[in-house]
């Protein structure tokens, strides 16, 4: 049986990094990103990526360690507000942005993993986002035609998973990364809880394991707060 | 005597019906949650993917993985369900939330959004605003009626466009406006903010409106 | 609090329905069909349906039903194999069938529920399904474009449900009925368990309440086999 | 002296690779399962919404709520996930699958391929055919060489297509063909079935084809 469970972050990207490759990363904000392989996307030393990421991270933290190490040259991302060191790469010309719609970086990502080469949306009807793009008329409104995407490599960070490759996502860490894994030529994955085939649950299996090709155990994810909000304790 | 924030979150808190699943944006939209009446049961979603949003948690219970379209932390409700960000949309775009509540830049007489970009600034991005404004059937303003003095309510935007006639409602400081987004009737203006005169809203919107009778 | 529970089926169909409409009915051929609320609907009386579903039930079971009361029009369909009525009333020209490849059919079922009025597949390129349709090439393959499918009413049968409208499938009975559930301006739902909310998972939830509108509690579902086969035992 | 079905069927689980992922049609396709070798790990999938696909159940223990495409009880792997029927034929046109094996009517020198329909008779549908034809990376027929007597591999399909040079490989119960379908290079025979001569399936053959080097 072949196997997909790898020792570590950097084991399971061995030979699958090159420069000016596509790589999708999981994530919102700093909510379930796969930051031990980003750690090793980093460490690699590959440049010119083309990321594929809802956000940027923040300074130092999630896709900010790859602002640190100029290895990104271009974002395809719905939000990157919170990181000074990408302002200022953007604000420099280091970096380009593809700003996309959230919801249709969403389903370009899964368009992308399902076949679909494009598809219509009313998403940026009449905003700078259509631009260049075809706007058709169905049923008297009109729609945007979007691309589906595909990376080379996508790296996703999941609750648990098996050896088999099966993964369950835990509640608003989900996000993007079940797309991702759908949509790359070789998905990588990195799960707090390794557990053997068997031990999940069929029915609540977010990702099946035919879409993960290799997979690491990641018990120690920092696990990051952005906006630490809270409300008093009643009396 | 304009109204607070927290009054324009009361307003615009009247557009909320039983049974309704609700986007708020952040900032002044947040508060609406605030003003949800006794017995009306609203479900919030989070455009990260979540529906049936609680409130911030208790110090001490904060949880990474639970976060809203705001990057807070927030909690669940017995209500709640996860899913992805291309489900989460799914919802948004096809229709299926009732309400949204969001801020602007500036809104135009034909119901055009600006809010998420400033020519010159550095662009964050426009997120999930616009499939929220595009998707969402009713789609509700809260902002203030002035930006260091100047006019928000515009005959066109010329700030870059976050959706062309997505606006149904504009609840500002100084009062509320209905745009006949589909019907191209334009715009009216609906209620006054008490203390506020008319003449005080002429000066400050620059949009054409109309003024409904009994004001 | 708006109630989504009713006592029985054809409470939970009380002004929903009407002559000429539109219905889609989850299931895979016998598996996960909603069998209660297929029979308060030919109870009903409306005629001359339009009815989405993937298959057409088998004599007298599922979809059968509404066959032997001659209230379908049209079905959208991509297999109606193994019904003897469908065939007569088919080749009697009292039926149509618009025949949508699985994959297509389930795709435009998510399509018309999520907002997007069409979409590119490679599945029908140059075959009788992709006449009359547009066809592209993007990135030097042929796609055929295929439009959302929405209806007026979606029955749907689940596992478990909370008075919330939240629901889960179990196994191979999810099939098109999570997509269904989705697509329709009123999803009415039949549930072998319901529970109060907070009893269900939120991680685990398939059909979020958002997308339906009516339940019913249905613990006697019958669950019909098909194809009932068999391996010995090992002595 | 032509091949059985066990036999073609033995044949076509020479495609099959470790960790491979497999969509197998009904009918001799089926029978491809008993074939897997020893240490060899094959996932099928079964396009209803099922990964993982385990044998059929022992008596007494078929769950209608657990049938495979062909609606035939089946049971659970531990490797087994379930899914909707849109994620699953994401996972078919997506091109994640590695291998389909199916029967068919008819089939081209280019790859064509009809298994759908005949006109005239009644139609069933052609079910998940086409979206795996056109998804699945390899496809792979099984099927007798000709039926009544007429040939099944011909120049050009007379029936309906299921779908246009998606065709990698032909086992017959004569031989296997392989078929050039990206490149537009036509079919090869590459293998006769013991006892088979190449006069006998020239004969049984309409579409034009090469015969490999060393038969």
């Amino acid at each position: 049986m072949t196997n997909k469970v790898y020792p570590d972050a950097s084991a399971a990207l061995d030979g699958l990094l090159n420069d000016s490759m596509t790589l999708m990363s999981g994530g919102f904000g700093l909510c379930g990103i796969p930051e031990a392989l980003i750690a090793a996307v980093a460490s690699s030393g590959v440049k010119n990526l083309t990321v594929i990421s809802n956000n940027a991270g923040v300074d130092g933290i999630g896709l900010g360690v790859m602002l640190e190490t100029r290895q990104i040259h271009k974002m395809v991302s719905s939000y990157v507000g919170e990181n000074k060191l990408f302002a200022k790469q953007f604000l420099d010309g280091d970096i380009v942005v593809e700003f996309t719609p959230q919801g249709t970086l969403a389903e370009r990502i899964r368009a992308g993993g399902a076949g679909i080469p494009a598809f219509f949306t009313r998403t940026g009807v009449g905003t700078t986002v259509a631009e260049g793009k075809e706007v058709r008329e169905f049923d008297g409104a009109q729609y945007v035609m979007e691309r589906g995407l595909v990376a080379d490599v996508a790296i996703v960070h999941a609750w648990k998973g098996d050896t088999e490759g099966n993964l369950i996502y835990r509640k608003t860490a989900r996000n993007f990364n079940p797309m991702m894994a759908t949509a790359a030529k070789v998905t990588v994955a990195e799960v707090e809880e390794l557990v053997e085939p068997g031990e999940l649950d069929p029915d609540q299996i977010m990702t099946p394991g035919i879409f993960v090709d290799r997979i690491i155990h990641y018990p120690d994810a920092s696990k990051h707060i952005e906006q630490r909000t809270t409300r008093p304790r009643e009396a | 005597m304009a109204w607070t924030r927290d009054q324009m979150a009361a307003r615009a808190a009247i557009e909320l019906r039983d049974g309704f699943y609700v986007n708020l944006g952040i900032g002044i939209p947040t508060l609406v949650s605030n003003h949800i009446p006794a017995g009306m049961t609203v479900q919030l979603q989070s455009e990260n993917g979540m529906l049936g949003m609680g409130p911030f948690p208790y110090e001490g219970e904060e949880d990474a993985d639970l976060i809203n379209a705001g990057k807070q932390t927030v909690t669940e409700l017995p209500t709640t369900s996860f899913f992805s960000s291309a489900d989460s949309f799914a919802m948004i775009r096809g229709g299926h939330i009732n309400l949204s509540i969001m801020g602007a830049m500036q809104v135009a007489g034909n119901g055009d959004l600006a809010n998420w970009m400033i020519p010159g600034k550095m662009v964050k991005g426009m997120g999930g605003a616009m499939d929220l404004v595009a998707g969402v059937k009713r789609v509700v303003v809260v902002m203030e009626h002035t930006a260091k003095g100047k006019p928000k309510l515009l005959k066109s935007c010329t700030l870059p466009l976050t959706g062309t006639r997505v606006v149904d409602l504009v609840i500002t400081d100084l009062g509320v406006f209905e745009i006949d987004k589909a019907g191209g009737g334009g715009m009216t203006l609906v209620e006054v903010a008490d203390g506020v005169t008319l003449e005080q809203i002429a000066e400050s919107t620059e949009a054409a409106y109309s003024v409904a009778s009994g004001l």
